[in-house]
């Protein structure tokens, strides 16, 4: 499948791992140098499933992601400031500051905000996979979930209702091979993810993670066959993540040994060098593409700094849908945006 | 003739559910054992026959999965749909409470306002002997979780006007009905009052956040939900044989809540008894009263009383079940208490 | 190993399948005629899985069991007495009467009080294990749950950390095809349960749970891989309920074809068969056995009818567990037993 | 010269594990990410190392799986030994909520007294700019539920004392520790205190149901646990100077609760503000209101006030959060209104 890529569409998967990682090269820098509050959980070195699955999909179809969402958030379209205001907790955020890196999404744009309980998207994906089958629509759902996942009971009641109902859903497995500091085999019974599926009868593949054509020829056939009606599958793709767990984890519970070995098959230099070797990319196209991402990135965190914090009525909205038919909520005694004003 | 005929709780909310299902095509029923053919309707028989009209595409029977249901159902709200999700017993929310507690609730707030979760959850509650994992009143985890609203309704007429309700509105409901106040016919239930309404033939909805006044009285309020709403009236029937003249105030909905109907009630009577089922320690009782004697103790002739569970689990027993749940007995004593308590000198 | 049975085991299992038949059999009646409080679930049918599981165990070993718990609790060596005066509520019963039909349970005698919560008992019997495997004791944990708890994430949480741990558990799955008036194959999309055991690595077997020897060697085999440190493994019996799923369900969701075809594989009749063919039974000792099977029942019910309700007091003791160091539980207005008094 | 020096909140809780797990064989730690060769010792470092004295075989690592989490230790518990198992961030409670309230907290009772659950679980509380999925002070729920103890230590020396106690208690114990208070290095923490102290060498516990006077004062008590008793203690600093005295109490445990020490210190100062960072609508200090309310109106002079947070999630915006969080600010101004509004007429 992958010879027959349009050109156009293969450095396409180019530019946009390199837009990843240059956002989220920068924007550790910001957090270490303490410009951004919270905490910060990173990608580079995954940039392939999130460009190679979210290659594959419209703008209608679904994503649901994880506590690690910004490389999520840019593959399914994102504007980089939106997403570049949100880490900065700032009211033009796609959040507008109330979520953070944990929770980066738009649904407009087909990105349920990410949700930071490990495997707690996983029904909910299930449930819009369902909305969708029964609106008689063919959008599908591509739901993003680590290896750490598989343990929750989460993982198992959506897998199970998913292959029950046969949604038009994707499990997607980013096996970086540890939850947090754990190794997966040091949890896991069993050597793949993939092999869980068959506890659901969902057929299931193991991916390269590491080289984006790969993943994007997997996660087509998986998308078509759930947009076809054919229900769910699993894909399980092998990729590693380069920087800590979050914050100023430094891997200590991981050897250099495993970390270069994970490097030597950097996404984003082999995609350089497919593209070199079949001429579609020269030295100097490359430099522009990624003189223009720099600029890209500089200019979403220009704005993300320049943005203004949400005002603070914010605090007290949307705890409920806007518009509803019954009475507001009221409590005597309680402050309230209005009251404090 | 054509004399409508009073109809129980059950019924009620069946006919909500099929008026709604017809009403709106995304109305989807998702649950255990909810519209098997030759089945029950779910638990409670709420759903029964549902599926003939609608099939089992619409009346989805799930696996044992309360996690599941609820976040299914959270993701078809959030894609288009309207479901109404339920648990067999209230108990089994605790299996569903990420969803719940942190999906639910959360998602709406923490996107900044992006998206709407029509959602509807039904869950029976109260002690009928079937001991701890069968018989609680959990109404008071919800009441503390921004983001819920909860609707509690004690007669045929509130269950039916706020599924409705519930139903079309955007925000997620949790939907609580009272095991002795469904109506179902078969094995006895010692201790279920016999509820049945006429309801209008027509479409209505009783709006989440408006309290109803089941008896008017000018001596002391009793507030309370679902069982205790009837255990009040007979309370009250019994004090005014003594000339004790009680308003039972039902709020219907604890969030939002009808803080408007029970300040006008205490401007009348000064005195108030707030009962539940729920635990008494930490239950939402215990926010009301607070709430009370700080903003309204002006009002007030005598501190609020609380009468609610004690602070065990539900026990098996009949006879330890009759005293772990309030009684009218108990409500009528209570109430001499807030009548002999009165603040008659500076404090 | 059928053959090496020796015979008065071959009769126990007879016996105890009866005891179980006969007392559950008088039990309904007495609940329909509204002598007994709550709800039952019977297991009529399914006795061969409680008495071949547990023939095999040590009183130092556990069960866990469900809401449908009474055979469990007969075949793990409860008296009858305690048995029923439990589900009379009675101070004598083996819960004191705060527990009833769906908690049964005597730790003394190796079986943790029914859990009610479907799969609610499977992390738990996980930690039974854990701690026999840490403090050194080769008691086994059998774990009994219906098919209707595979779907619960409490079933994949505890499976998965028995495999991951190696503990010394054995998880029986009942499967009567049936979880209340669900169908096992709407709900499940592959079509056994120890299909499910794949996911996690644990050897699994599916048995005819309607003849009581074969359920006591598959039971027999994964009782001593466990108690010899070779880690978890899954049993499925397949099994029926004659009866509804509770009080007065009519199991109009089945139909009687499927009832009949069960029937024939009577597990108390086939045990007699055997047994009288292998010339160990004769008619005369089989109505002597049925007459102190139901005299022992017919003693269980009359001092069950006789024995107290708890005290009041009971409402409040219990809570905690006794003999604490730090202070008494103590709130202003609470009622407690002791004010009341 | 051999002076014993302050130390952290986390490093008080590492020592309690590390001398209990010395003491008795069978105290077993359980928990995610726990002990990790070259890892962090759990979500706050509080076990770190612990595996190179006690092995993984006593520091458990167990996959993503909060429900098996408690539900092992549970069955552990039963069988002998002695868990501490812990989940990374409170909130993650919920997923684990029905082994927590159906079966640990119900067993002992439903057994009638059969077994023991010597359990002890640790949570982090507390918004510390994560978000709503990372910021709950969820202390409200379990407070709830009959079964449960509940430990929140506010320093260094309570937080080993009860973890002892905790430990060496025969029921389940939620023990909760605020990611504010740990005293960790590393990024600065804007709003958190340093809470060091020096902790006896000997071993001690503190009972579980006995309150810490933090701080003495005539004019009005406040109650607080965790951080709030910090900023307490610094709006007391700014009261101080106007000539307020300000009596700090911190529970320490909110089950069991000792009411002794807040009855007599009202009897001192006849007001009393509560202050807690979970969500003030139905918050436990709304029983501890309603009940001083019912039980010692006697002893007020105004009625009693609360401060916590809005019935909103945490949000992430750092000025957002600090508006969520209450501040030592509005317990100053609080405090004031508190003094304002006595009981000067009758009622
Ligand atoms: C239910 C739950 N438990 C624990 C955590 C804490 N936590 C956050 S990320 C993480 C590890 C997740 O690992 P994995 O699923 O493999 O995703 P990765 O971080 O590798 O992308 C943990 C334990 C959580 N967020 N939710
Ligand atoms: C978590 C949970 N959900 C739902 C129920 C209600 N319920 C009780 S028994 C039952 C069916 C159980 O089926 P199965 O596990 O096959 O056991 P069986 O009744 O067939 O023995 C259900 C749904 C429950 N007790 N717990
Ligand atoms: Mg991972
Ligand atoms: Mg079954």
């Amino acid at each position: 499948m992958t010879d027959t890529l349009p050109d156009n569409h293969r450095l396409h998967l180019y530019r946009e791992m390199l837009r990843i990682r240059v956002f989220e090269d920068h924007i550790f820098e910001l957090f270490e140098a303490g410009r951004l509050p919270g905490t910060v959980h990173q990608s580079q070195g995954q940039e392939a499933v999130a460009v190679g699955v979210c290659a594959h999909l419209e703008k209608g179809d679904f994503i649901t992601s994880t506590h690690r969402s910004h490389g999520h958030a840019v593959a399914k379209g994102i504007p980089l400031r939106e997403v570049a205001a949100e880490l900065y907790a700032k009211a033009a955020g796609c959040c507008h500051g109330k979520g953070g890196s944990m929770h980066l999404g738009n649904l407009a744009l087909g990105m349920l905000p990410a949700i930071a309980i490990v495997a707690g998207s996983i029904p909910i994906a299930t449930g819009l996979a369902l909305s969708q089958q029964m609106l008689g629509s063919d959008r599908v759902t591509v739901c993003f979930f680590g290896d750490g996942a598989v343990g929750t009971g989460a993982f198992h009641e959506g897998a199970n209702l998913a292959a029950v109902w046969q949604l038009p859903v994707v499990l997607v497995c980013e096996n970086n091979q540890y939850a947090a500091s754990t190794p997966f085999d040091l949890t896991s019974p069993v050597p793949n993810v993939a092999t869980r599926a068959q506890a659901y009868g969902i057929p299931a593949v193991t991916v390269d993670g590491m080289d984006v054509e790969p993943v994007r020829d997997a996660a087509a056939e998986a998308i078509s066959r759930a947009r076809k009606g054919a229900g769910p599958m699993l894909v399980e793709y092998e990729t590693f993540r380069y920087c800590g767990h979050s914050r100023s984890d430094r891997n200590k519970y991981r050897n250099e040994e495993e970390e270069r070995r994970w490097g030597e098959r950097d996404p984003i230099v082999r995609q350089q060098r497919r593209l070199q070797e079949a001429g579609l990319l020269d030295d100097e196209a490359a430099a522009q593409i990624r003189a223009e991402v720099a600029a890209e990135v500089e200019d979403a965190i220009d704005f993300a700094q320049a943005a203004e914090a949400p005002l603070p009525v914010a605090l007290w909205a949307d705890v409920f849908a806007p518009g509803e038919a019954g009475m507001p909520d009221y409590w005597p005694g309680e402050e309230t945006g209005e009251v404090s004003q | 003739m054509n004399q409508p005929r009073p109809i129980t709780v059950a019924r009620a909310l069946r006919d909500a559910l099929t008026e709604e299902m017809r009403r709106d095509e995304r109305v989807v029923c998702i649950g255990e054992d909810i519209g098997i053919p030759g089945g029950w309707g779910g638990a409670f028989s709420v759903t029964w026959g549902l599926e003939r009209e609608f099939g089992q595409g619409r009346m989805r029977n799930t696996p044992i999965s309360e996690a599941a249901i609820v976040g299914a159902a959270i993701g078809a709200a959030i894609g288009g749909m309207r479901p109404v999700a339920d648990v067999q017993y209230s108990d089994f929310l605790f299996c569903a409470m990420d969803q719940l507690v942190n999906q639910a609730a959360k998602l709406c707030y923490m996107s900044g306002g992006q998206l709407r979760i029509p959602l509807v959850l039904r869950a029976p509650v109260g002690s009928n002997t079937r001991g701890a994992q069968h018989g609680q009143c959990p109404e008071t985890h919800f009441f503390h979780i921004p983001g819920l609203k909860i609707a509690c309704p004690a007669g045929p007429y509130d269950a039916k006007g706020l599924l409705k309700a519930a139903i079309r509105d955007d925000s997620p409901v949790l939907f609580l009905e009272h095991k002795l106040l469904y109506g179902a016919k078969g094995r006895t239930q010692p201790r279920a009052p016999s509820v049945t309404e006429v309801v209008p033939k027509e479409d209505y909805i009783v709006p989440l956040g408006t309290a109803r006044i089941w008896r008017e009285g000018a001596d002391v309020t009793v507030l309370g939900t679902l069982l205790m709403v009837h255990l009040a009236l007979q309370a009250a029937d019994i004090l005014a044989g003594d000339g004790i003249e009680v308003e039972v105030i039902d709020p219907r909905t604890l969030i939002p809540f009808d803080w408007e109907a029970l300040e006008e009630s205490l401007h009348k009577t000064g005195r108030l008894l707030i009962v539940h089922e729920d635990h008494r320690r930490g239950g939402w009782g215990a926010e009301i009263a607070a709430t009370v004697h700080a903003e309204f103790g002006h009002l007030l002739k005598a501190p609020v009383q609380r009468l609610a569970a004690p602070f065990v689990p539900p026990p098996f027993s009949p006879p330890l079940e009759a005293a772990f749940v309030p009684s009218a007995d108990q409500i009528v004593s209570t109430i001499h208490k807030t009548l002999a308590k009165d603040y008659d000198e500076c404090q």
